[in-house]
C-alpha cells in the first residue's frame, strides 16, 4: 500500500523564484510524474474494465487533466480536506487513497473504499479527509464551505480544497458558495477545472463573462488563471494561494485550463467538438510534455522511465487483482449505513 | 389497420418531440446539452440541425432558472418544452415548480395559466448510485396545481407529449431510465394520446397488480408467472399519477377485491401508500384481502448490482406478494 | 415534583437553543436573521447578545449554500443547528438535504455520518397565502437517510432539540407556526426527551385519531367535543413522522379497532396515506370499519381567512369524520 | 378608475440634458409626485388598516422607496412586463393596477386584482402584464428571464422590468439568472431595490461585494447606481437602460439606492438598526424633497398640492370603500383555479 501523496506537502521544501515558478529537487519531479502516470494507467485499465462489464454505472475520465489534481494536491497537508465530483479518481489517488481499495470501489466490492456502496461516482476516504465524489454539479461547493467553517471556527489552521469544473460556474451554489466563504473569509481552496465543456457545452455558450478567474474577482476573493495542463504551474499556483488561505487570509480562487481527452463518459457520441480540436490539446498532454523535459534535462531518463513505468503497471496489476479477489457485501446487510447504529440497532433504516 | 414498424421508446420520444416542433412554432425545447450534446439519453439527437439553436436551446447548467424561464416563456405565449435530465437535478428547481408553475394560476385569482411541459428521466436499474437513481415522481404527485404523468408504453411515450403541450397548466412527464432502449411495434398513424385515464395493460379476475411506468415491464413479468400458476392477474398501467384515474382502479378492486401496488418510490410516503388509503376509503367493503405494495426498500440506491438490485422491487418479489394476497381470504 | 411555570412555545424553544448553546461548544446557531434580527419567529431573540456572532451567526439568502455548509460543519466536527426559517424556503436547499444530507452517510460506506439539526417553521393558519403556507414534513419524511420529528407540546419544543443534536444522523425538527404563542405549564426541570416514541395525549377506547404538530391541538378539541357525545377517543400525538413508531400506532388501533388521522399536508399523498397503508399491512382484520383522514384541500393555501379556513383541517370536520367512522359497523 | 401609468412613457417626450438629468415639462413632474403620493397614502392606510384587522397576513410597506417604482415605471411602455416581490404595492399603483381592485386584494376581497386569493404579496394583473408579487426572495427572477425570451423568440419588442432587494442578490437565482439573460441577451431591465437590508440584515452582513453595480457586470452586463431617493434619477436612469435594452443590446441593471422608512413588516422589532439611522435617510424622502423642490420653483405648489393631496386621499376613500363594499368568495369554490378549466370541468383539483 503507498503513503498518501499528502506527506509530500510536509516532505519537499519547494522554493519558489522570482518568476513564482517552482524550483524543487529532482526526486519531487518524478514524485509529480510518478503521481500523473499512475492516474492515467489507473484510469486506462478502467475504460478496459468498464467494456468488460467490470465496472458500471457511469465512468467519467480525467485522462488529460492529471496535472491538476497531481499539482494541486501538493499543497495541501495531512489534515487537510478534499471534496471532488464524479470525476474523480485523479483526486482520489493523488490523494493518497491506495489504488487496490479505489480498484475495488470502482468494481462495488466490500473491501472498496466507500464499502462498494458509492461506486466511481462517490468516492470516501475518512483516512485522507476525502469527503467524496459528488455526482451533482455544483452540490459540494457548500459541503467545502461548511469543512472550512468547522476548521475556523475550531481554529484549526486547515485548508479544503474544493475541485469543481466549469459548468458548475453557472449553478447558484457556487455564487452562493463563493459569497459565503469571502464573506466570512473561510479557509476554501475554490480549483475550478476548466476543461471548456460541461458535456457538450462549451464555455462560451454557457458563461456571459468566460473570464472565470474574473467572475471569482467579483466576490473580492484572490483568483488567478493557471496553465492546467503544466503541473508544475499548478503546484506553484496551489501553494502559493494554500499559504495565503492558512494564513488567514480567506478563501482563494484557481482556474485551471485544462482539457479532457476523453469523452465525457462512457455514453457519449462527442458531437460536441472536432477531433482536431482534441488533437491540439493533445499536443499539450501533462505527461508527455513533463517527460519530454525530463529527457532535455536528464540523461538516464529513460531508465527512469522504464523503472516509473514498471512501478505503475505492477500498482494497477496489484489493485485490479485486489478488486477482483474482494467480496460482494451480502444482501442481507442492504439497509446498513442509512443511518448510525444506535443501542440495539445496527443501522438498518 | 394501420402499419406497424418497430421502434424504440427514444425514437417515440423523438417523433413527438418533432411532432410538436413542426405543429406549433410556439413549441421549444429548452435544457442541458439537449442540442449540441444531442440530449443526454440521446432523445433530441438530431433535433439542433432540424430546428435551429432557437428552437432547441441548450442552457447553462442552471436548473432553478431554466425550469422559471420555462414558467415565464409559458406565460409570455410561448409553449416551452423544459428538460431537465434526471428528477435527480430537479432538487434544484424544485422551488420553482412547487412555488410558482403550482401556484401562480391560483394565486393570480385564474388570470394567469402556465401552458408549461418539464420532461425529466427517472428511476435506477442503471448502477448509478444513490444520487442518481431517485424515482420522486410519486412525491411530485403531492402538489396541487401541477400534473403527473408517466409514460410506460411506445404508445405513450409517442402520444403524451403532444397532449401535455395542449394541456392549459404545467404538466411533468416522467420517463424512466431503463425504457428508453425499450423496443417494440408501434403503429406508423400513432399520434396523441389522452393523459386522463389509466390502462388495463392485462386483464384479469383473480387480483390487481397497480403499477405505472418502468416497473410496468416487472408486474407484466409477474403476471405471466402468476398465470402459470393459475392466478390470473389485472394489471392497471397509472399512466397519470395526479390525477390518480381512481374510477379504473376502484373498478378494477371491485372486480378482483385484491390488490397489490407496484412502485419505485421508496415504500415510506409513495405513491403506493395513497393508492391505498384512496382504496379504504371507497372500497372497503369491497376487499377480501389486506393489500400489499412493493417498492423500494428505504435505503438510498446502492451502485453494486446485486444491491440495487435488491433494493428495487422484483417480478420475484411482486410474485410472492400477489400469491400471498390471493392466497389469504378475507 | 419539580415546580410549573407558565411559558410559551417559542420560550421553550429558545431554552433548549440556550441550553445546547451552553453544555456543547461545538454546538452553533446559523440561518437568515437569527441574530441582529432576533429571527424571524423571535425564537433566538437575546441570543447573539448571550452568544455572540461566532456562534449565533447570520447568513446571507443563500439557502441552498448555508445548508450544505451545516453539512459540511457537521462533517468537520461541529453540532450546527440550520434554522431554515420556513419550511417554503428550505425548497431552495432540498438538492443538499436528499442528495447529501440523506445519503452521505450510506454512499461513504458509513465512514462518515452527519450529525446536523435543521429547525424550521411550517405550516399555515396565518394568512400567509400559497407560497408561505406549506405543509411539507410528511414529504420529507419519505426520504431515507434523514429523521422527522414535530413538536406539537411545549415539553417537546424544550425537550426535542438536545435529543437531535445527539443523534449522529440529520434530523428535521419542524415547529408548526401556530404554535410559537401557545402558553401553558412547563416543569422548572423539563429536559431532553426522547424522539422515537409516539405519545398518547388522550386515552380512549372508541376509535384513534392519530394526528402531529400544528394539528394536535384542533384533533384534542374535536376529541373533547365528541367525548360530549359519548365517543371516547384516544388522541396519539406521532412526534417522530420519520421513523413512524407502529408499534405504538398498532396497539392504539388494536384496542379501538377505529381510526382518524389528521394531517395538514394536502391529502394526496400525505404522511395520513403512509399511515393508513402501514395499517392495513399489519392490522386490517383488527380495523372494525374504514379508515378515514383530515388533510388540507388540494388547493395552494388562498389569502382570505374563510377560504383558509375552509382548506385546512378543523376540528368539525374531524368530529364528523370521526362520528362515521364510529357509526359505520365493519 | 384611473389609468395605467404606463402610458406616460409614450405621452410624454422627455429630454436628457448633458448631466443626463431629465427635463420634463411640468405636468409630468406633477404626475411623478401624484403617483408617489398615492402610493405613501395608500400605504399609510394599510398599515392602520392592518392594525384594525382588516388586512391580515404579512404586510411589507414600500414607504420611502416610492421614488424607485416611480420613476422606473415611467420606462415602461403598455406592453412591457413586470414581476416584483411581496413589497409590491407601489409597483402595482404606479404601474396602472387600479388603487381600488388592488385595495380590495390587501382585504382578500373577491374584488381583488388577484381575485382575493393572493393577498398583499401576490398581486397579478393581466391587464397591466403584473406577474406578481412573489413572496420566495429571488424567485422572480428566472420568470422575467422567461417572459423576455418569449418576447425575444416572439419578437415583440418588449421589455420586462424586473423589482428585487438587495437580499435576493446573494440568491443563487440571482446568479443563474443574470448570466442567462446576458448569455442570450434578453430585453430584461434587472431593477435591485438596495435599501440596505434584507429583513435584519445589513447588505456588509450578507455580501461580499456592496457595489452591486459591479457584481451585475460581472455578468458583462451593463450595470448603474442611481439615487433611489430621486425620482428624476431613477426615471432618467431607467429610460436609459430600458431604451438599450429595447435596442436589442441584452439585459441592463441597475441598483437603485434606497431605504425603508417603515419596518421589515409588521411583525418586525427593529433591533437591527438605529432609529437615528432612519431618522438620517427621512431627511432624503424622496416625497418631500421633491415637494420642496417644487416649492422653490413654483408659485402656486402650495394649491397644487393641495389640489394632489385632496384627489389621492378621494382615491384612497374610494378604494376602501370599493373594498368595504366587496364580496366573499364563496366557500364551495374553495377549489377553483387550481387547474384551468376543461371541457366538463370547472378548474376545481
Ligand atoms: C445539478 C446537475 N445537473 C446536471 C448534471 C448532469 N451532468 C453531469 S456532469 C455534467 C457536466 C459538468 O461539467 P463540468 O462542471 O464542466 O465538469 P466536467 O465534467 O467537465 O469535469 C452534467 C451536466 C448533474 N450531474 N448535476
Ligand atoms: C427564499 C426566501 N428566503 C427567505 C425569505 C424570508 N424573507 C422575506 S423578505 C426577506 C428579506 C429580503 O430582503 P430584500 O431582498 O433586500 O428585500 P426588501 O425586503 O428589503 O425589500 C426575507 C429574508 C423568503 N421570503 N424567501
Ligand atoms: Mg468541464
Ligand atoms: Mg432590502
Amino acid at each position: 500500500m503507498n503513503e498518501p501523496a499528502a506527506t509530500a506537502a510536509t516532505d519537499v521544501r519547494p522554493n519558489l523564484d522570482a518568476t513564482n515558478r517552482l524550483h524543487v529537487g529532482h526526486d519531487h519531479d518524478l514524485l509529480l510524474l510518478h503521481e500523473m502516470l499512475r492516474i492515467r494507467r489507473f484510469e486506462e485499465k478502467c475504460a478496459e474494465l468498464y467494456s468488460a462489464g467490470k465496472i458500471r454505472g457511469f465512468l467519467h475520465l480525467y485522462i488529460g487533466e492529471e496535472a491538476v489534481a497531481v499539482g494541486a494536491m501538493q499543497a495541501l497537508g495531512r489534515d487537510d480536506a478534499v471534496v471532488a465530483t464524479y470525476r474523480e479518481h485523479g483526486h482520489a489517488l493523488a490523494r493518497g487513497i491506495p489504488a487496490d481499495r479505489l480498484m475495488a470501489e470502482m468494481y462495488g466490492k466490500h473491501e472498496g473504499c466507500s464499502r462498494g456502496r458509492g461506486g466511481s461516482m462517490h468516492v470516501f476516504d475518512a483516512h485522507t479527509r476525502f469527503y467524496g465524489g459528488n455526482a451533482i454539479v455544483g452540490g459540494g461547493l457548500p459541503i467545502a464551505v461548511g469543512l472550512a467553517l468547522a476548521d475556523k471556527m475550531q481554529q484549526k489552521p486547515r485548508v479544503t480544497a474544493c475541485f469543481f469544473g466549469d459548468g458548475a460556474v453557472a449553478e447558484g451554489e457556487f455564487h452562493e458558495s463563493l459569497n459565503l466563504a469571502a464573506l466570512w473569509k473561510l479557509p476554501v481552496l475554490f480549483l475550478c477545472e476548466n476543461n471548456l465543456y460541461a458535456m457538450g457545452t462549451r464555455l462560451e455558450r454557457a458563461q456571459s463573462q468566460t473570464d472565470l478567474a474574473a467572475k471569482a474577482r467579483s466576490y473580492l476573493m484572490p483568483a488567478e488563471p493557471v496553465d492546467g495542463m503544466d503541473v508544475l504551474a499548478v503546484e506553484a499556483a496551489a501553494r502559493r494561494a494554500a499559504a495565503a488561505v492558512r494564513r488567514g487570509e480567506g478563501p482563494a480562487f484557481l482556474e485551471f485550463r485544462t482539457y479532457r481527452f476523453r469523452a465525457h463518459s462512457m455514453f457519449d457520441a462527442e458531437l460536441y467538438r472536432d477531433k482536431s480540436e482534441v488533437e491540439v490539446w493533445k499536443q499539450r498532454d501533462p505527461i508527455a510534455t513533463f517527460i519530454s523535459h525530463l529527457k532535455e534535462r536528464e540523461e538516464t531518463a529513460d531508465a527512469i522511465l522504464g523503472a516509473l513505468n514498471g512501478s505503475v503497471a505492477d500498482e494497477i496489476d496489484v489493485a485490479v487483482q485486489f478488486a477482483e479477489a474482494g467480496t460482494w457485501e451480502p444482501v442481507d446487510d442492504l439497509l446498513k449505513d442509512v443511518y448510525s447504529p444506535r443501542p440495539g440497532s445496527d443501522g438498518a433504516a | 389497420m394501420a402499419k406497424m414498424a418497430t421502434t424504440t421508446y427514444r425514437e417515440a420520444l423523438r417523433t413527438a418531440l418533432k411532432e410538436a416542433l413542426v405543429k406549433d412554432p410556439r413549441v421549444f425545447l429548452m435544457g442541458e446539452d439537449v442540442g449540441q450534446y444531442g440530449g443526454s439519453y440521446a432523445v433530441s439527437k438530431g433535433l439542433l440541425a432540424e430546428f435551429g439553436p432557437e428552437r432547441i436551446r441548450d442552457t447553462p447548467l442552471s436548473e432553478s432558472t431554466f425550469v422559471g424561464a420555462g414558467i415565464g416563456a409559458a406565460l409570455g405565449g410561448m409553449r416551452p418544452i423544459v428538460e431537465l435530465m434526471t428528477v435527480n437535478f430537479s432538487l434544484l428547481a424544485l422551488d420553482q415548480i412547487v412555488n410558482n408553475a403550482a401556484t401562480i394560476r391560483h394565486m393570480s385569482g385564474g388570470q394567469f395559466n402556465i401552458p408549461l411541459v418539464i420532461r425529466m428521466a427517472t428511476g435506477a436499474g442503471r448502477q448509478l448510485a444513490a444520487q442518481h437513481a431517485h424515482s420522486l415522481e410519486g412525491w411530485y404527485a403531492h402538489i396541487p396545481g401541477i400534473r403527473i404523468v408517466a409514460p410506460a408504453t411506445l404508445e405513450d411515450a409517442r402520444g403524451m407529449l403532444w397532449t401535455a403541450l395542449e394541456d392549459p397548466d404545467p404538466v411533468l412527464i416522467f420517463e424512466h431510465q431503463t425504457l428508453y432502449n425499450m423496443e417494440g411495434p408501434l403503429a406508423d398513424d400513432a399520434g396523441p394520446v389522452d393523459i386522463d385515464h389509466a390502462a388495463i395493460r392485462r386483464s384479469g379476475k383473480d387480483l390487481s397488480l397497480i403499477t405505472y411506468g418502468g416497473t410496468l415491464g416487472k408486474t407484466l413479468q409477474a403476471a405471466e408467472t402468476l398465470a402459470r400458476e393459475g392466478i390470473d392477474a389485472e394489471v392497471i398501467d397509472l399512466r397519470s399519477l395526479r390525477p390518480l384515474d381512481m374510477p379504473a382502479i376502484l373498478e378494477s378492486v371491485k372486480k378482483t377485491h385484491r390488490v397489490v401496488i407496484v412502485d419505485e418510490g421508496w415504500k415510506s410516503g409513495s405513491l403506493s401508500a395513497e393508492i391505498i388509503a384512496r382504496i379504504v376509503e371507497s372500497a372497503f367493503y369491497d376487499l377480501d384481502a389486506p393489500m400489499a405494495r412493493i417498492c423500494s426498500a428505504e435505503v438510498p440506491i446502492p451502485y453494486p448490482k446485486h444491491l440495487e438490485d435488491a433494493a428495487l422491487p422484483q417480478p420475484a418479489a411482486i410474485v410472492a406478494a400477489a400469491r400471498e394476497v390471493v392466497g389469504r381470504r378475507g
